[in-house]
């Protein structure tokens, strides 16, 4: 028992710091991603020893900063929600990340080891539980800041939430039809498989709207642009307003680690997790009949690496983005929840109801 | 000689004025003559006599050219540099002069022998370039005759008092004119007894003995007579004006305050034939019922001023002046004021007020003189040959004097004529003779030169051209003709001036003696004065002239006296006149003629 | 006002799907990403030096020419025995918008000078940059020409410049230590800048 | 009266009036700089030139008497060219170092100059170089090359003082103003020669480089130097302290009243001001905590400073000894101050009031300064607070000191000045209770019991009555300095604390009720007094202005 305690530790330490200094490493990949885009250098300062490591130092700096920083409470504000709303945001972005598998069983002597912290049976309602949960802290932080632009913040974060978070929901239906699963481990595996013997059966190609839907409203459930209308840094600054130091900080990093969230989301339910094409337990078999055995070990590691790419390709993904579309007005933040995505997701769930009756559980 | 031993002198003057304040200037020269010069403690001293601050003291000395404030030599050579004498090489004689004294203008020898001063015009134009060594007046002297001019330095080095080698100046006198110039060549005219052996003072016992004021007004104003200072103003109307109810005393102020380059006949008159003058002041202040005359001569007509107190004392002496005239019940007393060296003192008002003890500034009319003027009373004013015309008028009858001249103006005049002409002097002409006869009455243009220019009426009167000439010498022919006929100085040039180098030593002149009271005058002239010698240094510019025309145009009309306007009249007229002149020397830099800095004692300016 | 209708493009179906709209933006942006990425490798490396992969300048070690007009950091002029030229006449303080000049003004020893600042302040962290105290000194005593861009300071008080600052623009140091020429070298002020802001009470009325 | 037309306007004026004094009349301004009304014409500035029909030439409006029918143009092209250049030539030799002057902002010069001038210079030649920076006296400064010799402080020094110090030396463009080496512009009405300079070449030593002119605010107020009453322009500036060490009065000029002060103000008034700005007691101090009531040492407040006091005088009214309360009042209050404490203490509590203090006569002349240093001992004497109606202060003092008065306040007067401080002493040891109310520190207020900090009389507002009973407002020009409050104030609220039916709330009503109750005010009020004052009904002709106007 105090070994399986011992090793789900380990799993949640290594989860915990993997996804963490990833989000750290986002504030370096914003800018030096920005400045490549727009013809520019980036940080490239705040040497250590004489070395600037492309600037990704400044990232450390930016939180020894925001730690020195003086930490100001509003006269008016209510101290207690005001100070546990930053923690709220992260502590939910945190504990998402426990349901999501980030590679195959790994076989260490006869003991088996998920790379899960939790294996929960209804993994993705409690992903999106802790997910709509996170937006508590951001309506703390705009109510308990007492200032009318952090209230507006956090009242349009919470309209966000809701306009999206059905659309998420109703888009992901199709798949869990498809795999008739809920628990991520099981959907992991489930696209493991081969459709027609040469397509990997990843939920990109079973649910394709479906997909579009999700990643179009996971990103507005991240709050970064072109749907950062709570933050809204030209109009009204948003729910951290009032926030600085630290704390402000942790708002900071909620917006990465769900952003990572979204991505290995997206991964996970529709980029086959952490299969790679063709690999099985036994070593990669090819449709045309190739053959090339690995040991465990090496399959793990091909899993968790490709877990880890496509979940970086899609941060990459939602950084250029980020960089491209200007914000949403709200209007058409609005139009594109409820008019765009819900019907859409709908009618997606219906169209997929009709194929899978028709081709009658072939899954 | 101590303060304190002066007291008695100082009085005796003192008790001459009405008003103590107007011992000023007779107490300052009384220090000077003295101590050499007027110390602070003279001016503590003068001040508590005359009941006057410290300061107003300063004032008056620091106003006045010839009072000196420190200590200076035992002897002053003044070297004068006006238009007519530089005409003639005073610039070569002060060089002269400098060069042998090895001082500059302003400075005293080493060793307290002389004293050198540059100074305007001394009014003996006659005897130009000239100087005056302590009181006498000394020349010509050419500078081409450095003979003489070592001589008069040897003279000035020598103690005061002592024989002196410089011969007295022996001006032409030609003149014997009908009116004034009649007795000027006999040397011993200037006595009494000659004075009436001619005749004289029958006039002045006619109009005692059987004449009324009112009548002798009439006779003068029917013979036409202008005042002949330079305004023109009719004698006998101004006469007129003085208030007959009033109980105020009233004053005859003879102007003496000859000053204006070019001129030199009052000085005549004084010299040669004082007691005319008195005759005719006698006459006008019975005329105006004034018991009291003051004669203000310039200060530096030392010798005149003496000429004049010797034929006072005489007529005192004879009863011609005093308490109860020859009888007639009629009192008279003459005071001779003297002057400073100020030539704004000429103008009327500005003599009243020099006369009361203050700086010579001209007064504001209203109210006019005759109605306010001396002491606050009624005074009138004349010059001293309007006041000389007089008893001929009054012994030969008005008709007499009337016909001589035009229709407006009677009599004749004394032309000064001073400047390029073989015989510069004076001359007795009636007011209608032209300037070209004058030209040639003076023997000519000198040298067999061109005439190029003429200026009739003494500095301030516009210049004529060599073709605008033909002009009768009156007043009202002369304004006819663009000028005036001011003082009767006229002063003749020749084809070898340079009429900016002319120009140059007018606006010095006018910069030099504006009084300083009204604004435009007193900036106007200092101004003109810089940008004339700034051209005369090469570094003019064409718009100068522009502004030079603007800025004559702007002081013209705008200040207390006609100081500014006269200064302003030389500047347009030698500007529009000679203009090509002018943009050629801009253009060069220097003048077409001759040059100044070249030791060229041939032709001066 | 007159106002211009400007008919809107009605949107095609493929722009009205967002997505084709959003790939072109993206092929935008990522061509440049990927254009820069390889070429700031590839100057690491020491290769294709010659082509820029940015517009950056790296201030403070490359900096952009001011252009001759551009306002930089205050100095005050001197004249040719190192004191100011600054006559004290205080037109600069009048014209401030910003009231960030302070001058006391004292009897200079020449009378033709007259007057001269006993002290000259500038606060620049009021001052707006606006030059008008360039502008309306009739001594060409105050200039913005130093060049001088980087205006920071860790308290408020050290972003005031005394005259001594203003006329050496390197120097910061106490007055007492101060060796520059100066008619007076404070002594008319018994060697301090009297008249401070701190020393003055503040008066209810104002 | 002849009648003429300025301007295209009918004007009727007495005969010898000049043109520029009937043009004022009428409101049209003809520019001057040696015109001063104060003085004689002396026509040399030539700036006044007008144009008159029918006369060839331009006048000088300041020497040209009216006639019938004249018809004068003051801005006509001729009259405007002829005055733009004489500015020139006025500027020619002039410096134009209008940044360094302080004359600037309120020069004639440069305000004719920015109406009429020829704003491109014509003169490019050298200035005539004259003395700068010439101190004249201990109170003037004279810059020689500003001078635009209009004579005015010549004639000043002629005509009002006499003293003949200031004269122009030199003639033509060398002409300078100065005083005789050696001698000083010292009288005491030297000042008044900064003031009618209409350009900056005299300035004051005391406003030397203090401010410009246009940092300036101004606010009307009398002279309280002595019981002449000038009528005086206070300028302060409050927003740029660091130009006058933090002083609020940075100079005084007198205002123009034809029946006091004409245009002038003697040096000793002028400059006699530091007080209000130094030494202030800013804070009530009393007795404090400590048992001992002899001392001041404690900081306290309004309200408990008069609430000890009221309190301990509503003990002695309820015991009706009122004659044991002595008032020590002065002849430098106001008018409604001095009656406040005629109706509080003398009227209500039986008090006895005086404002009938010892003091030395100051110096005196014939002209401005009274040897009465007090502004308002005619007010005190109107109101019956000076003997023979009111016991002197020093009997108050005796009575004081034998026992017989038990609660002793003294307004502004320095007992120790006038008494010693022994007898001071004792007075602080031996009253039960000791007030002192005033503006400035000084040592009687240190050994009072409770020392209350009183407004400058620049700091209320109220009314003087000059020494020849003319009724003048003082004016506020600020608010009081520190914690101190109005005399009227400390009296009004006093009054109500002692339950006394005063309906009054600011010197302008409390001025009406003395109005109501003397004879010799009735009828007035700030509406009547106006700017310029009024005299009082029963004007003794004691002493008339005996000025030498």
């Amino acid at each position: 028992m105090v070994e399986i305690l011992l090793i789900k530790l380990v799993v949640a330490g290594l989860v915990f710091a993997a996804v963490l200094n990833l989000a750290g490493f986002h504030t370096w990949v914003e800018r030096k991603q920005s400045a490549l885009i727009q013809d520019r250098i980036g940080a490239n300062r705040a040497p250590i020893f004489g070395f600037t490591m492309l600037g990704m130092f400044h990232g450390v700096a930016d939180v020894l900063k925001m730690f020195t920083k003086e930490d100001i409470v509003p006269d008016r504000a209510d101290k207690v929600l005001h100070t546990i709303a930053p923690f709220f945001s992260v502590f939910f972005a945190l504990v998402a990340f426990a349901a999501i598998p980030f590679g195959p069983p790994l076989h260490l002597g006869d003991r088996v080891i998920d790379l899960q912290v939790a294996k929960i049976d209804a993994a993705l309602l409690y992903v999106f539980a802790m997910l709509s949960l996170g937006v508590y802290g951001v309506i703390l932080a705009g109510f308990a800041s007492r200032n009318n632009y952090a209230i507006m913040g956090g009242l349009r974060a919470t309209a966000q939430m809701i306009s999206y978070e059905i659309a998420i929901g109703i888009s992901l239906i199709g798949v869990i039809m498809v795999y008739g699963t809920m628990d991520l481990a099981e959907l992991v595996r489930a696209q493991g498989q081969l459709l027609g013997g040469w397509v990997p059966f990843w939920g990109i190609f079973a649910q394709p709207v479906g997909f579009i839907v999700f990643v179009t409203a996971a990103l507005a459930e991240t709050k970064r642009l072109p749907f950062d209308l709570p933050e809204g840094e030209s109009e009204i600054i948003g729910y951290f307003v009032e926030y600085s130091g630290m704390k402000f900080g942790m708002f900071f990093l909620t917006d990465f680690l769900e952003t990572i969230v979204v991505a290995s989301l997206a991964t996970t339910l529709f980029f086959g997790g952490w299969q790679v094409p063709y690999l099985t337990e036994d070593g990669f078999l090819f449709p045309w009949g190739g053959q090339l055995p690995v040991q465990n070990w090496v399959y793990v590691l091909l899993g968790v690496a490709s877990f880890s790419i496509k979940g970086l390709i899609f941060c990459f993904l939602f950084m250029q983005l980020r960089w491209t579309l200007p914000r949403f007005r709200y209007d058409q933040l609005m139009n594109l929840g409820w008019k765009g995505l819900f019907p859409i997701a709908v009618i997606n769930v219906v169209v997929t109801a009709f194929v899978l009756a028709f081709l009658g559980g072939s899954s | 000689m101590k303060l304190t031993d002066l007291e008695d002198r100082a009085e005796v003057i003192l008790r001459r004025y009405e008003e103590p304040k107007a011992a000023m200037l007779p107490l300052l020269w009384l220090v000077q003559e003295n101590q050499g010069h007027v110390s602070p403690e003279a001016e503590a001293w003068v001040g508590r006599l005359l009941g006057v601050s410290i300061t107003h003291v300063r004032e008056v000395v620091s106003f006045y050219n010839m009072y000196h404030t420190e200590p200076v030599g035992r002897r002053e050579l003044r070297v004068c540099t006006s238009l007519p004498c530089r005409l003639r090489g005073a610039d070569g004689l002060l060089e002269r002069i400098r060069s042998s004294l090895k001082i500059s203008p302003g400075e005293t020898t080493p060793g307290k022998e002389v004293t050198l001063t540059e100074v305007e015009c001394l009014c003996a134009c006659e005897m130009a370039p000239m100087a005056q060594l302590d009181e006498r007046f000394v020349g010509p002297f050419p500078p081409q005759e450095k003979e003489a001019i070592e001589t008069l330095i040897q003279d000035a080095l020598s103690e005061p008092g002592g024989p002196e080698a410089t011969p007295e100046p022996e001006p032409y006198i030609c003149s014997d004119g009908p009116v004034l110039s009649t007795r000027f060549k006999d040397p011993t005219g200037t006595w009494l007894e000659a004075y009436t052996a001619d005749g004289g003072y029958s006039a002045a016992r006619k109009v005692l003995t059987s004449m009324t004021p009112a009548q002798v007004i009439e006779e003068v104003m029917g013979a036409n007579l202008r005042g002949l200072g330079g305004a023109g103003f009719p004698a006998g109307k101004k006469w007129s004006f003085i208030p007959t109810d009033s109980a105020r005393s009233k004053y005859l102020v003879v102007n003496a305050d000859e000053g204006e380059p070019g001129t030199f006949k009052d000085r005549y008159i004084l010299e040669r034939d004082p007691h005319a003058l008195l005759e005719g002041m006698l006459i006008a202040a019975y005329a105006i019922g004034s018991h009291k005359a003051y004669v203000y001569i310039r200060g530096e007509y030392f010798r005149p001023a003496q000429r004049l107190q010797r034929a006072i004392d005489e007529a005192y002496g004879r009863g011609w002046l005093g308490k109860n005239i020859q009888g007639s019940g009629f009192d008279l007393e003459v005071v001779i004021h003297p002057g400073a060296g100020a030539y704004i003192c000429g103008e009327e008002t500005a003599l009243l007020t020099s006369l009361e003890g203050g700086k010579g500034f001209p007064r504001l009319k209203p109210p006019f003189p005759a109605i306010s003027g001396l002491f606050g009373c009624p005074t009138i004013v004349n010059n001293v040959e309007t006041i000389a015309c007089v008893p001929f008028i009054l012994r030969h009858g008005a008709a007499r004097f009337s016909e001589i001249g035009t229709a407006t103006q009677g009599g004749t005049r004394l032309f000064c004529v001073s400047g390029h002409v073989v015989r510069p002097g004076v001359y007795e002409a009636p007011v209608s003779v032209t300037l070209r006869e004058l030209v040639e009455v003076a023997g000519g243009v000198r040298d067999g030169k061109k005439l190029k220019a003429v200026i009739p009426g003494g500095i301030s009167a516009k210049i004529l051209t060599a073709d605008e000439i033909d002009v009768a010498m009156d007043f009202d022919s002369l304004r006819g003709a663009g000028s005036m006929a001011g003082s009767g100085g006229v002063i003749v040039m020749d084809e070898s001036t340079c009429m900016i180098e002319a120009l140059e030593s007018a606006a010095r002149f006018f910069a030099d003696e504006s009084c300083g009271q009204c604004s435009p005058c007193r900036e106007g002239t200092g101004w003109v004065h810089r940008i004339v010698h700034r051209i005369t240094e090469g570094r003019g510019t064409f718009q100068d002239l522009d502004d030079l025309l603007a800025i004559a145009g702007d002081m013209e009309g705008k200040t207390i006296c006609v100081f500014a306007d006269a200064a302003a009249w030389p500047v347009q007229s030698y500007i529009t006149k000679f203009r090509d002149e002018f943009e050629e020397y801009i253009r060069n830099g220097r003048s077409g003629r001759t040059r100044r800095s070249e030791e060229d004692e041939a032709c001066p300016v | 006002m007159a106002v211009k209708a400007v008919q809107r493009r009605e949107l095609t179906f493929w722009e009205k799907l967002y997505i084709p709209q959003i790939i072109c933006g993206l092929k935008i942006t990522s061509t440049h990403f990927f254009r820069n990425l390889f070429l700031h490798t590839a100057h690491l490396l020491g290769r294709l030096k010659n082509v820029p992969a940015s517009v950056t300048i790296q201030y403070p070690e490359e900096r952009r020419p001011l252009m001759s007009r551009y306002r930089s950091r205050h100095r005050l002029t001197l004249r040719e025995d190192n004191s100011p030229r600054c006559v004290g006449c205080m037109l600069c303080e009048t014209v401030c918008p910003a009231r960030c000049i302070t001058i006391v003004p004292g009897e200079h020893p020449d009378p033709d000078v007259e007057k001269y600042p006993i002290r000259f302040d500038i606060d620049l962290g009021m001052c707006v940059y606006c030059g008008y105290c360039v502008e309306v000194c009739p001594e060409d005593a105050i200039r913005m020409d130093t060049g001088i861009l980087d205006l920071a300071a860790y308290s408020r008080e050290a972003m005031r410049l005394d005259i001594h600052e203003l006329m050496g623009p390197k120097l910061r140091k106490p007055i007492s230590d101060c060796s520059l020429e100066f008619p007076h070298i404070c002594a008319s002020a018994d060697g301090e800048m009297k008249g401070g802001w701190d020393s003055v009470p503040r008066s209810k009325g104002s | 009266m002849p009648s003429l037309t300025i301007d295209g306007r009918e004007v009727s004026v007495p005969k010898g009036t000049t043109v520029i004094q009937a043009a004022e009349k009428m409101g049209v301004f003809i520019p001057r700089y040696c015109y001063h009304p104060g003085l004689s014409v002396a026509g040399n500035c030539r700036i006044c030139l007008v144009e008159v029909e029918n006369l060839p030439k331009l006048q000088v409006a300041c020497n040209l008497p009216v006639t019938e029918g004249m018809v004068v143009h003051t801005g006509s092209e001729q009259a405007e060219d002829g005055r733009r250049a004489v500015l020139e030539f006025l500027l020619a030799n002039h410096p134009l170092d209008c940044p360094v002057c302080d004359q600037s902002g309120e020069c004639d010069l440069q305000n004719f100059y920015m109406n009429f001038g020829l704003y491109d210079p014509r003169f490019r030649e050298q200035k005539v170089k004259k003395q700068k920076a010439v101190q004249l006296g201990p109170h003037v400064m004279l810059d020689q090359e500003r001078c635009i010799l209009c004579s005015r402080c010549v004639r000043f020094t002629d005509e009002i003082t006499k003293t003949g110090e200031i004269g122009i030396f030199q003639r033509g463009d060398r002409a300078k103003i100065g005083v005789y080496p050696g001698t000083e512009l010292e009288n005491p009405y030297s000042a008044n020669v900064v003031d009618i300079c209409p350009v900056g070449a005299l300035t004051e030593r005391a406003f030397r480089f203090k401010a410009r002119v246009w940092y300036l605010s101004s606010a009307q107020t009398v002279c309280n130097g002595c019981s002449q009453g000038c009528n005086m322009d206070m300028h302060y500036v409050l927003d740029r302290p660091h130009l006058n060490e933090g002083a609020r009065v940075v100079r005084v000029k007198p205002r123009y009243n034809p029946d006091v002060n004409q245009w002038w103000l003697c040096d000793e008034g002028r400059y006699g001001l530091e007080w209000i700005d130094k030494a202030r007691l800013q804070e009530v101090r009393g007795p404090g905590d400590t048992a001992n009531a002899d001392t001041n040492s404690g900081k306290a407040t309004w309200e408990q400073a008069l609430g000890a006091i009221s309190k301990s005088l509503a003990e002695w009214k309820a015991e009706d000894v009122g004659a044991r309360i002595g008032v020590i009042a002065s002849a430098k209050l106001t008018n409604e101050e001095l009656f406040l404490i005629r109706e509080i203490f003398r009227d209500a509590l039986g008090a006895q009031v005086s404002a009938w203090v010892p003091e030395d006569p100051g110096t005196c002349d014939e002209f401005l300064v009274k040897a009465d240093k007090n502004p308002n001992t005619r007010g005190a004497t109107l109101l019956n607070l000076t003997s023979p109606d009111a016991p002197e202060a020093e009997r108050i003092v005796d009575e004081a000191l034998a026992g017989n008065i038990d609660l002793l306040w003294v307004f502004g007067y320095d007992l120790v000045e006038g008494f010693g401080e022994q007898k001071v002493r004792e007075l602080g040891e031996k009253l039960k209770l000791f007030v002192y109310s005033g503006t400035n520190e000084n040592p009687t207020q240190a050994l009072a019991h409770w020392g209350l900090p009183s407004a400058a009389y620049v700091e209320k507002d109220g009314t003087f009555v000059n020494h020849h009973g003319r009724v003048q407002r003082i004016g506020r020009v600020f608010s009081p300095l520190g914690d101190s409050r109005e005399d009227w104030r400390i009296l009004l609220e006093l009054g109500g604390l002692l339950g006394l039916q005063l309906d009054w709330r600011d010197p302008q009503e409390i001025f009406l009720g003395l109005a109501d109750a003397e004879t010799a005010f009735a009828g007035m009020s700030y509406g009547t007094i106006g700017d310029q004052g009024v005299e009082v009904a029963c004007t003794k002709p004691t002493e008339g202005v005996t000025a030498p106007w």
